[in-house]
């Protein structure tokens, strides 16, 4: 009892987790900071997004949960000076108000697969469509700023300084984990799975499919809301094209397909992979040859998909496994 | 126990069922049986709440159970399993059991207590209690051993058995239904069984009840139901012999 | 015109079939019975191509088929009524049937072939505009019989036919398969309804944990003791 | 790079556009053409005060607000440039100025218009040289009013117009002070309406103009909603007496030209002056001699251009880094012992440049902090410009003008009303 | 409040623009239902498609029927090249991979275009005049492309309906292997739809190259209302989609009237995810 993926990858989280408090304080840079920290916030929402994902709930709308999050808290904040502190509680509790009116419908219809993805999809421009033309409130396509409180406020969530928000993101990031881990281990996961698979064979052994779907998706909601919430104090900008539609929500889905939606760590890797890979394509390239970069990135994202079917670290924790136990191959008959 | 009166199924304009009523007491063995097409497995969608009744009335423990959803009529007790096998094939086979003894329990089970059971349930049906073995890796009798063994984890009242023999080898149906006598007499759990293979069922089910078009025809002992010439015309084909 | 020797097959790294050795004569009928798991249903896919044997020899009318593709193995003539029915849904019967026919040299004949099969399950003309996924059970599995018998085959491969099918049904298919025959199909049948089928076939092969266990003519196989006891039993 | 011996002696700027994405082509690109070739100029020239070289290190904001603050953040804590200076878009604008102003850098916004990105923040390092959006929608207003009774014989109370606009800070910022002059001239507003710049589809948006009858049309947009509206307009008969387009993709004459030949001449647009199209008489001596070290650099991307036809954005670049480069950047050095932030924030403040006394006619003085708009430059100005065989003139306002506003639209036009 | 003939107006070119819609969502669905993967890129391999008429007629001189069969011609080969080298490895993973190897395609396939033709937006100029009937203006590229879309629609609904590969593309999503034993090579199958779908994207192209100018991001304004369509009409549902197109294009443009343009989007997409919940299966399933 070696090493099997799930210890290494525990390994790897503790090894992190020793160095991770003093790394800011190794005099890291400003802009590494700042890169890291939208590692850890976006690796959150991808774990938020994955506890649905990797059970066949593909959501392509989780940019409207994140816009609701991250929404909610900065108009509060601008309108009624209401602490993002409280202000966080009404923006997950807009944010589960709305995963349960879709979620609803869906899993009591039997809205799954591509139509699931596309309906989710849909809901995520409502969203954005929908801020944008309530540009009264929420200034339509241009955004809001954070109304200013200086350069550090506890009251206000809002720290100038980035090694706070290090400290922020990384405790979100286990939280993030944590959850993850728990629902792994829980027969709740075979459920899910069963679930997934066929819904009428799952329901027929007492799995109550709907309830089962509706708390899976208004957890996953309220997670990523809080994500939208961190990203927007971080940021102390939100605007309706980096936290709704479908660009962020595919994005979300594509950091945590990349680096493996079945395992542990395989949102993180995904997440640290994309953001890194983007900018420093964008730094190598410049302007020299422009769209080269993202050329780039493009045929990276689809070759790692299709020769990583599970994800950079799902498919390495695999290698890892195959070679432990030389399993049967599952056959395609 | 279970008490059908009525109920009808039409698919848009094709009428699955018309109107059938019969009756399950307590502690039987009742067989279902009927020609291809004839609305049996209708019939066990309708009443495990797989499909929503058109008309009709589905009484179970003296309750009315029609349109209700099928994990509710799950923890009532009433379970039933697939003609065809639905696995669930990303799980192991221990845990596709474990998961019906957890959630499909009546009360609430914990978690190690549900594994135990499983092995337990797998070991009734016959099947390998290794745990990380996968249901792709079993044949066709295997399948519907694991149906059996997914409905029977859930600790049912009434069982659904929709041909649960099929496809398997005679000395694997001799020791099924054999089982299928055992889950009755020392589970004490009723059951309702759709089966084609006559030379079996016959010599199981206390009563029969006989569908043709959707319309009961016969229902009775099985020796008289066999000698009905209606019967023998719409599905026996021949007239058998029970010894 | 069929001959397998020492075929060996399997899944990953699990092998289901060992130094299988067989042969089917033109116009000849043969079963090949066992336990569940034996690896009947195994055989006749390398038979039909699904999956390549992974060592051995495998002739067809003297043309060497072994690790051909399916699409392939059926042009030369075989077709497989596979186990599980395998229909395609959401199409309607008469398309399913279509589907059967889909070899260019079927194709001619596809108005006379579905007639035929038409006539010997009536209630699949009557059903012919339905979605194949609503029919019920029996019903599918004469569409899949037709279905084969569409693409006009010199061998068919049956894999349990009789699987959920109504004893009147039962009765019928085992007719019809004998009236197929006698039509000149070679049949090469895989059944768990022992009794019934080595009163159909000529020949019998008998499966057990991959290895032929037992081959003879199928009069000589059901007066055996140890097959009587385990298969005919009943 | 830096050499070794000259370590003092060179200056940094980040020069942050959209390289890629739909704002490249909108304009973005002419801008950062501009700006590199001011810069390529005084290097040439030895460098800021004949001794401090200009190194120049792009960034690209792929037209995504995000990339354009992962850049910003890059340029300023990796890079470490001295000044960061660019940003075409509003939309980017608007966070950027925010942030890095919390930072204490010192950001100089050569383009993007919007109001927004001063209005009430009392920003102490950002400043724009460039007009504001509002002073876009006065202009174009205030033309059409001073034309109205005498050539489109309406009167102004009576004119009716319409508004439409991309619904970005750019097209809302220029059409609501497009809808607050007209209202304040007393025209009558038929219609205002935003829709979104990738709209696939605005034959409704022509029929509810036609179902208004505007005389004017007033438009703000970026490049391809504005051919796909003008391409339906023309299909679906939409005809107006006046249509005034305001900067961005309506400034991109060789696009326009491209989709649509001739049948753009007296189309409008407004904008910055453009260098090229100023009567270098009534400038600074020396500026016209600037204005056409600008035309000839250009021919290295443009060959084919004709001078008047160039876009704005070419002498926005050019000229607003040239305010950067030989007024603010030399104050600081000299008075402020330096190039850092506060240094650059206090030279920036002084600067006191007459009107004429830039390329692009106007002057430049920022409104002090405390102002609701502080760090705007109060002297800048917006001028019409109109299509006149296949070039741009200026018609308005009068002291620039170099040409006689052709209205209402010609005959010829497929867009005119008869 | 509004005159009616406006309403009307706005109503036949809803249909017209359900024209264009429909021609998008045929080839996309087709693709869709056979092998049941969802090509994100779909509409951006119309762009491709697109700069090659733009290309052929503006730079190099070809008349529009051969340009436009150069469209054509080139969504065949992209249509077949996105298959083998995409689509064929990934056919057994699972289906949120194939999303996303085909969503990576759509950043690739943008970056590339710009990379190669910069962000500059391209014209196919020519001169169409506008169409008056009775006060009501109608856009005579739209015209063209609605009759065009009805057409080949026809033609495809025969094709899949009458011909045996049309029929065995429906039923290789079904069934793949089974597929095999009717004797079909399953690949021979996939590269027929995708070459097909990939046609019906280059006809597309063609169409849209007479109305729209071209540039590397031209996708994003038709890709997610094209899948909207998709969905609501039922996946792999090819009346349905064409329906869809129509119901969704007039929504967009009385509501355009009515309301305003971002409101016609708001209410056509508010109206797809209550037809998702009433009708999961797209507008033209049968409710099981
Ligand atoms: N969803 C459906 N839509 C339309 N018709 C259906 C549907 N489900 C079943 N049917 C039809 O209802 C009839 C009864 O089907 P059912 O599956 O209940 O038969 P069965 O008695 O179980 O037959 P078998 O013994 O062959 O399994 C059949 O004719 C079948 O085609
Ligand atoms: N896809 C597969 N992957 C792995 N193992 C398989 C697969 N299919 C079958 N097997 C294994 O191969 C062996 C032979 O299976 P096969 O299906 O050929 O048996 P069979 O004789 O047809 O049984 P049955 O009577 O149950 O249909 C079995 O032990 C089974 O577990
Ligand atoms: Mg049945
Ligand atoms: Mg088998």
């Amino acid at each position: 009892m070696s090493a099997t993926p799930g210890r290494i990858a525990f390994a790897t989280v503790v090894a992190f987790l020793g160095i991770a408090p003093f790394l800011p304080m190794a005099g890291m840079k400003q802009y590494m900071l700042h890169v890291v920290i939208q590692i850890f916030i976006w690796t959150f929402i991808g774990q938020a997004w994955s506890l649905m994902g990797r059970f066949g709930l593909v959501s392509l709308g989780h940019g409207a949960f994140l816009g609701i999050g991250a929404y909610a808290t900065t108009l509060l904040w601008n309108f009624y000076g209401l602490t993002p502190w409280i202000g966080s509680l009404v923006a997950v509790a807009l944010a589960v108000v709305m995963a349960f009116l879709v979620a609803y419908p869906c899993s009591r219809f039997g809205i799954i697969g591509h139509y699931f993805a596309l309906t989710t999809l849909a809901v995520g421009e409502v969203v954005r469509l929908l801020i944008i033309a309530e540009r009264d409130w929420t200034g339509g396509s241009l955004g809001v700023t954070l109304k200013a409180a200086g350069d550090a406020s506890f009251i206000a969530l809002q720290y100038a300084d980035k090694q706070v928000w290090y400290y922020v993101g990384l405790v979100l990031w286990l939280a993030g984990l944590w959850v993850w881990a728990r629902l792994d281990r829980s027969m709740a996961r075979a459920a899910m799975e069963a679930i997934g698979e066929d819904e009428t064979a799952a329901a027929s052994v007492g799995i109550r499919v709907t309830r089962f779907k509706l708390w899976l998706t208004v957890l996953s909601a309220a997670l990523t809301a809080l994500g939208g919430v961190a990203y927007a104090q971080y940021i102390t900008y939100v605007n309706p094209e980096t936290l709704s539609g479908i660009g962020v929500s595919l994005r979300i889905v594509f950091a945590v397909v990349l680096g493996g939606m079945y395992s542990l760590l395989g949102p993180t890797v995904g997440t640290a992979l994309t953001i890194a890979l983007s900018e420093w394509l964008r730094i190598v390239f410049g302007v020299k040859f422009i769209g080269m970069a993202e050329t780039i990135y493009g045929l990276l994202l689809v070759i790692f998909i299709i020769f990583l079917p599970a994800g950079i670290y799902g498919s390495l924790a695999d290698l890892v496994r195959r070679r432990r136990r030389p399993a049967a191959a599952p056959a395609t008959a | 126990m279970l008490t059908v009166s009525r109920l009808t199924k039409r698919f848009g304009g094709f009428t699955a069922l018309n109107e059938v009523s019969f009756e399950v007491k307590e502690g039987e063995i009742l067989g279902l049986i009927g020609p291809n097409g004839s609305g049996k497995t209708t019939c066990f969608n309708c009443v495990s709440g797989v499909l929503a009744p058109t008309a009709g009335t589905i009484r179970f423990l003296g309750d009315d159970i029609a349109g209700l959803t099928p994990d509710r009529i799950c923890h009532r007790g009433l379970t039933r399993t697939f003609q065809i096998p639905r696995p669930f094939r990303k799980l192991s086979i221990a845990d596709n059991v474990a998961v019906a003894a957890h959630y499909g329990a009546t009360e609430r089970t914990s978690e190690a207590e549900a594994r135990r059971r499983a092995l337990q349930v797998l070991d009734l049906v016959g099947l390998p209690t290794d745990s990380a073995a996968l249901p792709t890796q079993l044949g066709a009798g295997g399948l519907k051993k694991l149906e059996l063994a997914r409905a029977l984890a859930t600790g049912p009242k009434l069982l659904l058995a929709d041909e649960s023999l099929g496809g398997l080898d005679p000395g694997e149906m001799a020791s099924a239904a054999d089982m299928l006598r055992r889950v009755r007499g020392e589970l004490g759990i009723t059951i309702v069984w759709v089966e084609h293979i006559m030379a079996t069922l016959m010599r199981v089910v206390d009563r029969v009840v006989v569908l043709d078009h959707g319309e009961k025809i016969a229902e009775g002992r099985p020796r008289d139901v066999a000698e009905d010439p209606r019967v023998i015309e719409a599905y026996l084909g021949e007239k058998i012999v029970l010894e | 015109m069929l001959e397998l020797r020492n075929v060996t097959a399997g899944y990953g790294a699990f092998t289901a079939l060992w130094d299988v050795t067989l042969a089917v004569e033109r116009g000849e009928a043969v079963a090949v019975v066992g336990p569940n798991g034996a690896g009947k249903t195994t055989l006749l896919r390398v038979i039909s191509g699904v999956i390549a044997p992974r060592g051995g020899d495998f002739v067809f009318e003297d043309a060497p088929l072994g690790g051909r593709p399916a699409h392939e193995i059926v042009a030369h003539g075989i077709a497989h009524v596979p186990e599980g029915r395998r229909l395609f849904p959401a199409l309607t019967v008469t398309e399913n049937l279509k589907m059967g026919a889909f070899l260019r040299s079927a194709r001619k004949d596809f108005r006379d072939s579905l007639e035929r099969v038409y006539a010997l399950f009536p209630v699949l003309a009557e059903r012919h505009r339905q979605r194949a996924g609503s029919l019920s059970g029996g019903e599918q599995q004469m569409l899949a019989v037709g279905r084969a018998l569409m693409s006009r085959p010199r061998l068919i491969l049956f894999d349990e036919p009789s699987m959920g099918l109504a004893p009147v049904m039962v009765l019928r298919l085992f007719d019809l398969i004998r009236r197929v025959r006698e039509e000149g199909y070679t049949i090469l049948i895989v059944e768990q309804n022992v009794r019934q089928v080595l009163k159909l076939v000529d020949r019998a092969y008998l499966l057990e944990v991959g290895r032929v266990k037992m081959h003879g003519r199928a009069a000589e196989l059901s007066e055996q003791d140890f097959v009587r006891k385990a298969y005919v039993g009943l | 790079g830096r050499d070794a011996g000259a370590q003092g002696q060179t200056i940094k700027i980040g020069v942050l556009f959209d390289h890629s994405g739909p704002f490249a082509a909108a304009g973005s690109l002419n801008v950062w053409r501009g700006a590199k070739m001011m810069i390529d100029l005084t290097n040439e020239k030895g460098g800021v005060l004949g001794k401090y070289k200009i190194v120049q290190v792009d960034g690209d904001s792929q037209s995504k607000t995000e990339a354009a603050i992962n850049e910003a953040e890059r340029l300023l804590n990796v890079e470490k440039v001295d000044i960061l200076a660019g940003v075409y878009s509003s939309a980017h604008a608007v966070p950027l100025a925010e942030k890095v102003d919390k930072q204490k850098k010192f950001l100089w916004i050569t383009t993007a218009i919007a109001d927004a990105v001063f209005k009430d923040r009392n920003l102490q390092y950002a400043f724009r040289p460039q007009t504001n959006s509002g002073l876009f929608g006065e202009a174009s207003v205030q033309y059409v009013a001073s034309h109205s009774s005498a050539k489109l014989k309406r009167a102004v109370k009576e004119l009716r117009v319409a508004i439409i606009y991309e619904d970005g800070p750019y097209g809302a910022g220029v059409a609501s002070s497009n809808e607050s002059e007209a209202k304040k001239q007393g025209m009558q507003i038929t219609l205002k309406e935003g829709y979104s710049a990738q709209a696939p589809d605005l034959s409704s948006l022509v029929t509810k103009l036609r179902a208004a009858r505007p005389d004017v049309l007033f438009h703000t947009g970026y490049n391809p909603d504005i051919a796909l509206f003008l391409r339906q307009a023309k299909e679906q008969g939409l005809r107006v007496k006046a249509y005034i387009g305001h900067g961005a993709g309506h400034s991109q004459l060789n696009k326009l030209k491209e989709a649509f030949g001739n049948d753009i001449e007296a189309f409008h647009t407004v904008d910055p002056p453009a260098a090229q199209l100023v009567d270098a008489k009534k400038l600074k001596t020396g500026l016209g001699a600037l204005t056409n070290e600008m035309v000839k650099r250009y021919k290295t991307f443009e060959p084919a251009m004709a001078r008047d036809a160039i876009a704005p954005h070419v002498s926005m670049g050019f000229n607003n880094m040239h305010v950067l480069l030989n007024d603010v950047l030399p104050r600081a050095i000299q008075k402020h012992g330096g190039f850092g932030p506060d240094a650059l924030a206090k030279a920036a403040r002084e600067t006191d440049i007459p009107e004429g006394g830039t390329m692009q006619g106007y002057g430049v003085k920022f409104h002090p902090p405390g102002h609701a708009m502080a760090g705007q430059n109060m002297r800048a100005f917006a001028a019409v410009f109109q299509v006149q065989e296949g070039t741009f003139k200026h018609v308005f306002p009068e002291v620039i003008a170099t040409g006689a506003p052709i209205l209402p639209l010609p005959a010829s036009s497929p867009w005119a009303a008869r | 409040m509004i005159d009616p003939i406006f309403l009307l107006e706005a109503a036949v070119n809803g249909i017209m623009l359900g024209g264009v819609l429909a021609l998008l969502a045929l080839g996309l669905n087709l693709i869709f239902g056979v092998l049941d993967v969802v090509w994100i890129a779909y509409v951006d391999l119309v762009m491709v498609s697109m700069y090659a008429v733009y290309f052929t007629v503006m730079v190099y001189g070809w008349p529009l029927w051969l340009g436009g069969l150069a469209g054509v011609a080139l969504g065949v080969v992209l249509g077949l090249l996105v298959h083998v080298l995409i689509i064929t490895p990934i056919l057994d993973s699972p289906p949120v991979n194939q999303l996303l190897a085909t969503g990576g395609l759509l950043f690739f396939i943008q970056s590339f275009a710009t990379f190669l033709w910069t962000t500059d937006h391209r014209s196919v100029r020519i001169a169409l005049p506008p169409l008056e009937i009775a006060g009501i203006f109608v856009s005579y590229a739209r015209l063209i492309s609605f009759v065009l879309s009805i057409a080949v629609m026809i033609g495809l609904y025969l094709f899949l309906t009458r011909t045996y590969i049309g029929t065995a593309m429906r039923a290789v999503s079904q069934d793949r292997g089974a597929m095999a034993l009717m004797g079909a090579n399953p690949q021979r199958v996939y590269l027929v739809t995708s070459a097909v779908g990939g046609a019906m994207a280059g006809v597309a192209a063609v169409l849209l190259s007479i109305q729209y100018s071209v540039h590397p991001y031209f996708g994003a304004a038709f890709g997610p209302i094209t899948f909207m369509i998709c969905v609501l009409g039922g996946l792999g549902n090819m009346v349905g989609a064409f329906v869809a197109s129509f119901i969704m294009s007039e929504i967009i443009a009385i509501g355009g009237v009515v309301w305003s343009t971002e409101m016609g989007y708001v209410i056509a997409f508010a109206l797809f995810i209550v037809m998702m919940f009433v009708r999961p299966g797209g507008i033209f399933a049968r409710r099981q």
